[in-house]
């Protein structure tokens, strides 16, 4: 029989390929941005590698990978670091989801849109209203000030302007992370933390199979 | 002490039913250069990831038989000190380089440094492996601007500064036109003639007959030969396997087949044109004799 | 109508020229291998066939029309690109939807799509693997669904960017009858590869480049008989042919049924 | 060949003495650097009034031409000013309610009181935006890492984050390769919206598979290359250790940013 201890533990026990998925994730929050952009769409499209991250990986990964895109993105926009909180908890509510299974079937996946487009849309709002007095910049300020000149009060006018254009955002966002869900091989999600989901085994099954473990 | 003794091992990766590797038993011996061939599927990826544990360490599944590399059981090892006696190297170029050092030079150092190495000895190693590798060009370049091939050479480099004893390598070849893989090999033989024990997976069979000591032919996951290269590529079992030979053993067969057959099958081109050569001038008289 | 390139320059984005004054015909149902060494233009002059680069001067028609006012995914259904590296095709998380994909894009009516597909399936060989996730399948197959996704469009002219990479015996063999089918239907196949093996048992014609130019453009008898045009295109011959030429046995012939006979 | 493994010596040896980025301000310990702009971009918050704000911003060009590094700070630290400070100041302005407007147009109806507050939080966004910018500026990610990991951050963690740099690089180039793989089987990445749109998954898709896939060959490589070693890792790169004034110089700084809090909060200011 095999000596399974020694061996086997140490290739367990180091995060596997949660590490290399991380910057993965990273980039394709800004190359998701960047197609969009090239494809001149009206949405951002910069939270995939964050959802997928944690969709494939767990909370804390996607929480990282939120929160380091969000530092990389301050060094052209500082400004955008005030939002970082938003990103981090698009990957945590990611990993939270795919525990549940949401990530597996393509209705409950467009549903999640809501509560994606709930953070973006009202805490980027709250967050704009506190840390911006409800005056913060890019595209959407420019919204705001036109309902605010239509006589609007600015905290509401946040409110409209944001929660809508989440959702427009969040919708592709996550059917686009379903589908690409479903496009990783099979060898590939054994390796990753949460990729026992899609695999369709429980926990328990996949405890004495080895799925890894995140390096947090 | 062998580099590898396999008895009668199987493995099949987990999510999948079809075995990779079945029932092979093998001795492989230190210093030499083996290539592994076979049609896509056959096993040789399995059988070169076995040799280094990645298979079934890393990439889980079910191992029967027994597996011992350098005299130890595979088990037995510590997988930190097996990584490092045996060097591997991937297909893919682009996979080898770390993507986070700025220079060619702090690419080969970094095993060194994960290693404790302190940084004056680094600095030699290296370099002495920049010499060795004739490399010096492209120390100061960014590792992730180099072509395929110099890419191809960085990741050998950075295998070797390891010291590992033996390399593995999976389709060195396979992204790199010919003059590369002419240059790659150069270096394979090179390394070879330090000392090192090679293993290698390659399709281009031209130039496994010009370099490999032995052949290792897989189909189905299944040994179908192992031997001298002269030897496998000449027998009729790899024909019936489906399995790639050298253009000249071919054509050698061909001839055979009109009628004609050459006084020996051939592998290179050296040897096929010894052999041709010597039939043109020799002919008559050979004739003759008979 | 041909695929013609007339006295075609590019130049990469840093001012560098990719490929100078190239003159090329492609025909229908002809058999065409580009070969070279890696930055000779061989990629450059493909894609200016089908639209992906536009030329800075001269002309490329096709079929008559200038590519230079058409996109790309429209030549895409005259002129089937299937690049090097299957992987930055597909995309879809079956072997039977990234073939059905174009004729869905395109909104091709049922019947005509379960044509086409179950041509390519047969032609490339996939018959078994139809509910796959490609990316669970090898790189050999992953060529082949890359191929077939190209093959169900209604493409009169194929380029196939380094078929050979990675095949097997029985994949060579695949790809070898595949290119022969697509004759019989006047499609023509243009390739750059640097398998000369493949060339010779495969093509036709043979064109040459070197430094952004072509050095020799003909039938491969010719063409590979030239010592002065393989040195300046550093490619070699086959290696059968090679030895026959060792040899100093006097005969152009390239393919290994061929070279039999000659010997003596 | 032996004029190329020259080349190598004289290029290993650099790696003998400390990085020398040829300017104090560049050579400075990039923790330190990171500490003290922190202290001088939080410290308006504690003063009432836009001066102080302004007084930091017109700080930090000044920080930038000593460090040598004007020319890559300026530009985009004015292109912040006109982008986001402008904006900011504008839309406070205009919209804060008060008595007295300047002038009246529709619902606007600018005072000065809201210049003054707009002023003033323009001013600290870009205070707290230039500290960013100049950091980035002035010690690089790759040094900062470096610091990092000689105080016992995981090279995992700095791993990940160099990486990403790498990463953004050579999915964007697969990505262009992408692009016109799918252009060339079809797809239309030009016209209206919703044709536009299609084109979006078939481009990113593949980028991101084809890099999940190397993932497995990434690992195992690093692997080999004793990344996962449990013994301390040693650095080629070393850094010059801070030296004493520039610690002194820091703990000054952090000690007056202090002073200014602890002062507006018992309101001496």
């Amino acid at each position: 029989m095999v000596n399974e201890s020694a061996v086997v533990k140490f290739f367990k026990g180091y995060g596997r390929l949660t590490i290399f998925m991380m910057p993965i994730g990273i980039a394709i929050n800004f190359i998701g941005g960047q197609i969009a952009l090239l494809l001149k769409l009206p949405v951002y499209l910069d939270s995939i590698g964050t959802i997928l991250v944690g969709a494939t990986c767990g909370m804390g990964p996607g929480a990282v990978v939120g929160a380091i895109s969000n530092i990389l993105n301050a060094i052209t926009s500082p400004p955008t670091l005030a939002f970082g909180v938003l990103n981090i908890m698009f990957g945590l509510l990611a990993g939270y989801l795919a525990r549940r299974g949401v990530f597996k079937s393509w209705s409950k996946t467009l549903l999640s849109a809501i509560p994606f487009a709930l953070i973006g849309g009202v805490l980027g709002a709250i967050i704009t209203i506190w840390v911006f007095g409800g005056l913060a910049v890019g595209g959407g300020a420019i919204v705001v000030g036109a309902l605010v000149a239509l006589g609007l009060d600015v905290n509401t006018a946040n409110f409209v302007a944001q929660v809508p254009m989440d959702i427009l955002d969040k919708v592709p966002t996550v059917m686009i992370v379903f589908a690409i869900i479903k496009g990783i091989p099979n060898r590939t999600h054994a390796k990753l933390p949460l990729g026992y989901i899609y695999l369709g085994k429980n926990k328990a099954g996949a405890s004495t199979k080895p799925s890894g473990t995140s390096v947090s | 002490m062998a580099l590898a003794t396999l008895r009668g091992v199987s493995f099949t990766y987990a999510y999948t039913n079809e075995p990779a590797l079945r029932d092979i038993n093998l001795t492989l011996e230190e210093g030499l250069l083996y290539a592994i061939i076979g049609p896509n599927a056959s096993g040789k990826s399995t059988l070169c990831a076995l040799l280094r544990g990645i298979v079934p360490l890393f990439h889980e599944g079910e191992l029967t038989g027994s597996a011992e590399i350098r005299g130890r059981n595979l088990f037995d090892w510590d997988p930190a000190e097996l990584s490092r006696e045996i060097g591997y190297v991937f297909e893919n170029p682009f996979t080898q380089i770390s993507g986070i050092k700025e220079t060619v030079f702090e690419e080969i150092a970094l095993g060194l440094e994960n290693l404790g190495m302190p940084s004056d000895e680094v600095i030699d190693r290296v370099e002495q492996v920049v010499e060795q590798l004739e490399l010096g060009a492209l120390v100061a370049k960014n590792p992730n601007e180099l072509s395929g091939g110099q890419r191809q050479k960085v990741a050998f480099a950075s295998i070797i500064a390891m010291d590992a004893d033996v390399i593995v390598i999976d389709e060195p070849t396979s992204q790199l036109d010919p003059e590369s893989s002419d240059a790659v090999f150069a270096i394979i033989a090179n390394l070879k003639k330090k000392g090192k024990s090679i293993v290698l997976v390659e399709h281009k069979m031209d130039l496994v007959a010009q370099y490999a000591d032995r052949v290792i032919a897989l189909n189905g996951g299944r040994l179908v030969i192992e031997g001298p290269t002269s030897e496998v590529f000449t027998s009729p079992l790899l024909n019936a396997s489906d399995i790639a030979r050298p253009a000249v053993t071919d054509l050698a067969e061909a001839l055979a087949k009109v009628g004609r057959p050459l006084a020996r099958t051939p592998v290179t081109r050296a040897e096929a044109a010894d052999l041709i050569r010597a039939r043109m001038k020799g002919g008559p008289r050979a004739n003759r004799s008979r | 109508m041909p695929i013609v390139l007339d006295e075609v320059a590019f130049d990469y984005p840093d001012g560098t020229p990719a490929v100078e004054s190239v003159s090329l015909h492609v025909k229908d149902g002809e058999r065409v291998a580009i070969v070279g060494q890696n930055g000779a233009g061989k990629t450059t002059t493909v894609k200016l066939m089908n639209g992906l680069l536009k030329p800075r001067s001269g002309a490329v028609t096709v079929d008559g029309e200038s590519t230079a006012n058409r996109t790309t995914a429209m030549m895409a259904q005259t002129v089937g690109y299937v690049f090097q590296n299957p992987d930055d095709q597909i995309f879809t998380s079956s072997v039977q939807s990234e073939l059905e994909y174009m004729p869905k894009y395109l909104r091709w009516e049922e019947v005509r799509r379960d044509e086409r597909v179950a041509r390519a399936v047969a032609l490339c060989g996939l018959e078994q693997h139809l509910e796959t996730n490609p990316n669970d399948l090898p790189i050999a197959i992953r060529k082949f669904i890359a191929i077939g996704a190209i093959l169900v469009g209604e493409c009169r002219y194929i380029i196939l960017d380094e078929p050979t990479a990675g095949l097997d015996v029985p994949g060579l063999r695949l790809l070898n009858s595949l290119i022969d089918h697509l004759q019989t239907e006047g499609i023509a196949v243009v390739t750059i590869t640097h398998d000369m093996r493949f060339v010779t048992e495969s093509f036709d014609r043979v064109v040459a480049m070197a430094g952004g130019t072509v050095v020799a453009d003909g039938p491969c008898e010719e063409v590979f008989a030239d010592d002065d045009v393989l040195k300046r295109a550093r490619i070699r011959r086959p290696e059968v042919a090679q030895l026959v030429r060792d040899l100093g046995i006097p005969t152009t012939a390239l393919r290994l049924d061929d070279i039999v006979h000659k010997i003596p | 060949m032996s004029s190329e493994s020259g080349n190598s010596v004289a290029f290993g040896n650099r790696f003998r003495t400390h990085v020398d980025r040829g300017n104090p301000i560049r050579n400075m310990d990039p923790i330190v650097v990171f500490i003290v702009l922190v202290a001088i971009a939080i410290a308006p918050i504690a003063f009432p009034g836009f001066v102080a704000a302004a007084i930091v911003c017109l700080v930090y060009p000044v920080i930038a031409l000593f460090a040598g590094v004007a020319r890559e700070f300026l530009p985009t630290y004015l292109r912040l000013f006109l982008v986001v400070g402008l904006v900011l100041f504008v839309l406070r302005a205009a919209f804060i309610e008060g008595k007295d407007p300047l002038f009246r147009l529709g619902n606007i109806a600018p005072t000065w009181a809201g210049m003054e507050e707009g002023a003033r939080f323009a001013l600290l966004v870009m205070a707290i935006s230039g500290a960013v910018t100049l950091f980035f500026n002035v010690a690089t990610v790759r040094y900062l890492m470096l610091a990092l990991e000689l105080r016992g951050v995981t090279p995992r963690a700095t791993y990940v984050i160099l990486a990403s740099f790498q990463s953004i690089i050579d999915l964007g180039r697969h990505a262009r390769t992408v692009l016109e793989a799918q252009q060339s089987r079809g797809i239309e990445t030009q016209g209206n919206i919703i044709v536009r749109a299609r084109a979006f998954f078939p481009i990113l898709a593949p980028v991101f598979l084809a890099a999940i896939n190397q993932t497995e060959e990434r690992a195992i490589s690093l692997d080999a290359r004793a990344f996962n070693s449990n013994v301390s890792h040693t650095h080629l790169v070393t850094l010059r250790p801070a030296r004493p004034r520039e610690i002194v110089f820091a703990v000054v700084v952090v000690a007056a940013v202090l002073v200014a809090f602890i002062g507006s909060a018992l309101g001496w200011l």
